[in-house]
């Protein structure tokens, strides 16, 4: 098996330049890969097009990296819970760019499938259908959205393997798949290093061939944003 | 006039045995209190989850199982999970069955805003441009009038459109509608408890619609 | 949880009817829906259109319902190993309708995923482009091939509990979770059907939301088309 | 001149440590004999899996794994499966660094036809078109001349085509080739032991381009 393994995530973040264009994984804070950003932040590396469903919180997740004037742009579906997000936005310092939840993933899906674009009915008759191809298939309308690029995609799973397997833990696996296709260089952190062969390659999420670069984090904090319990 | 329980309480009662629902965050979200227990129904939660459960259990909260609401929840025997292309693949390829959520305005012919208020911070449109888009069955949950007391029933929408003709029924805490989305008009079916015709069309910007005979809804 | 389980074949394959279109999962003859197809030989069911990738061999797969004359048309990407496909194929009984590989595989996941259309590369250049549209993405050709339609699609999974959940084996998944996306009526067979809570959420590979009807089936004879050993 | 296990052998010196490969049926499924032990190579099976290994030994057989060409095979530790949509999805995303496969027919601007003789039943293409569309490092391993003694490496093709513009490389029983796709041309890159340049021009009918001193190859 080709040996993935890098020792940390300064390691696995080399060659990351400022003006770059990142996916990162994750819906909220679930499942966000904590330590690359963690170390993106420390790099101090700006100039940044962050594509992700959403922008972290203040002082969590891409909040960290919008704090530190990092983000030239977001891409995303969704970015409430963050006042310096506003702030920058309002500014005119941040650029934003809003798209439908499901036609982000299907884009990311698209680049690593290797399909150039793909259709979709989301935004149709909306303002996000300006300046798109419409076209009707079937007596319904779809709009034309292109597949992403992005310089790295930065994955967090649960578990890995030496050759790049990853398997995500619950709902923490949510646009992570897809982003690790979606790469050129495409960077894995786990919870759990294993052995090849210690995975069971009926259960693999992501097969190591999208993977590039993968390492053990540490410290994982795993912050909930939304604590919400029933009374017993 | 009902209060948001009510009005998730009436939509209960559209939900039938088989059912996969996705719920909105907001009065939806309190649709799934009321599914009668004689019923099986699963839950889709956008993020990546088929059969979500309750919230958890003080002390039993998960980082890695939350809702598409970001709220931690928990998943019921026979769940499955998958990633987010998966999961707006299965609605797109209608494979949901009934949407609920909530809006700003609807207009006669169906077409809904719920996602952007010009000059106000915009949040972004999450999942709901898509499953507007997508599913063959919406209702939308949501009160007759804005702070304002403007109704919410418009001949067109002022504010940016989520979808175009794609909201068929409509619950507020006056009536239930239906949308008459080729020929446009809101089609008052159901009377909430003490609420009159006459108060409900006052309350009905776009065209409104009534036979002699609407019934009151039963709860 | 809805309860998706039918008694057996015949019950799963109700309602299928003559000139219906139908995709059977499996590559070659590993993965194949074994029960069902034996009860749709048993029916009778005729002028069938058979989206699968293989056409079986002569006395096992889709090669029994060639042999009783049930497929009017057959898409597929490879069919050779079959001597009464040859015959009814140069006779004029059979129809026959070639798709590369990779193209039957994305136009099944574009039906399961919505998408009315895809564009490939496989194919520009070739007899397969005539009639098609050829578009210019970033420089490179690509067809747009057109999502498929089936009336049922069949599969055969590993594992599967009562809600549709479905876990498939080893090098038998192939095209069986592609086309349990794509089918108006999907059917799947299991080895094994369990109880509700026995798979673990992370780890099913079709979620029950896409199969409308489940059984057990039996006597599976798994045939080995090329076995193939090394000495020891 | 190279049997079969020659040429395998020689395609085998190209593969580089840490590739993805997809070896297609026939001569290229032999390459695997050849691959060093010291380098770290992948092989893909596009029916759906990554970490394909050797043929199991007698009584190992399992009739859930197969490869491309239906054979029965083993994983090896850190294998991946997956479905078929997943495999050419990364085929297409060129993920796959190398892919070797046998042609009927290469033309000197790197069409190849390998799936269809008019007259002949035809089997069908499996995944060699998507292969050959989508791979951005194909070598072709096939017989220089066919048996009529005509040569393969043709002008233009004259059989129905698999893919444009797509071969790069080729290796033959008699020597390795690189083709020019945009001028057009047989570039004689290396002879086969014992062999001339000249023979290998009489056994190339579309444009041959040799320097004057082309090396024999290194085995």
């Amino acid at each position: 098996m080709i040996n993935k393994v890098v020792n940390h995530a300064e390691e696995a973040i080399e060659g990351m330049t400022d003006g770059m264009t990142l996916m990162l994984g994750g819906f909220g804070l679930c499942g966000i890969p904590e330590n690359c950003i963690s170390e993106i932040v420390k790099k101090g590396i700006t100039g940044l097009t962050c594509i992700s469903n959403n922008a972290g919180v203040d002082d969590f997740g891409i909040g960290l990296m919008l704090h530190k004037r990092q983000v030239k742009k977001m891409i995303a579906s969704y970015v409430g819970e963050n006042a310096e997000f506003e702030r920058q936005l309002l500014s005119g310092e941040l650029e934003v760019e809003l798209i439908p939840q499901g036609t982000l993933a299907t884009r990311c899906l698209a680049a690593g499938y290797g399909m150039p674009a793909i259709f979709t009915p989301a935004g149709v008759g909306t303002e996000l259908a300006e300046g798109k191809e419409v076209r009707d298939f079937g007596g319904k309308d779809y709009l034309m959205e292109m597949a992403f690029e992005a310089d790295f995609a930065i994955v967090k799973a649960w578990k890995g393997d030496t050759a790049g397997n990853l398997i995500y833990r619950k709902t923490a696996r949510n646009f992570n798949p897809v982003m690790a296709m979606a790469g050129k260089i495409t960077i894995a952190e786990v919870e759990e290093l294993v052995e090849v062969g210690e995975l069971d390659p009926d259960q693999i999420h992501t097969p190591g061939v999208f993977v590039h670069r993968i390492f053990q984090g540490n410290s994982y904090e795993k912050r909930i944003e939304q604590r919400t319990v029933r009374s017993v | 006039m009902l209060d948001k329980n009510g009005i998730a309480k009436r939509i209960a009662k559209e939900i039938k045995d088989g059912y996969y629902v996705n719920l909105g965050i907001g009065i939806p979200t309190l649709v799934a209190n009321y599914i009668p227990d004689n019923i099986n129904v699963v839950l889709q939660s956008e993020n990546g989850l088929l059969g979500m459960g309750p919230f958890p259990f003080e002390g039993e909260e998960d980082a890695d199982l939350i809702n598409a609401g970001k709220q931690t929840i928990t998943m019921l025997p026979g769940s499955a999970v998958f990633d987010s292309a998966m999961s707006f693949g299965m609605i797109r390829a209608q494979k949901v069955d009934l949407t609920i959520l909530g809006a700003m305005e609807v207009s006669e012919y169906g077409d809904i805003a719920n996602w952007k208020i010009p000059g106000k911070l915009v949040k972004g449109m999450g999942g709901a441009m898509d499953l507007v888009a997508s599913a063959k069955n919406i209702i939308v949950a949501m009160q007759q009038v804005n702070k304002a007391g403007e109704s919410k029933l418009l001949p067109q929408c002022t504010l940016p459109l989520t979808g175009v003709k794609c909201i068929r029924k409509i619950v507020t805490e006056m009536a239930v509608f239906e949308v008459d989305v080729e020929n446009g008009g809101f089609h008052l079916v159901e009377r909430a408890p003490g609420i009159s015709v006459e108060q409900v069309r006052n309350a009905t910007a776009g065209r409104f619609i009534a036979n002699n005979d609407v019934p009151e809804m039963q709860l």
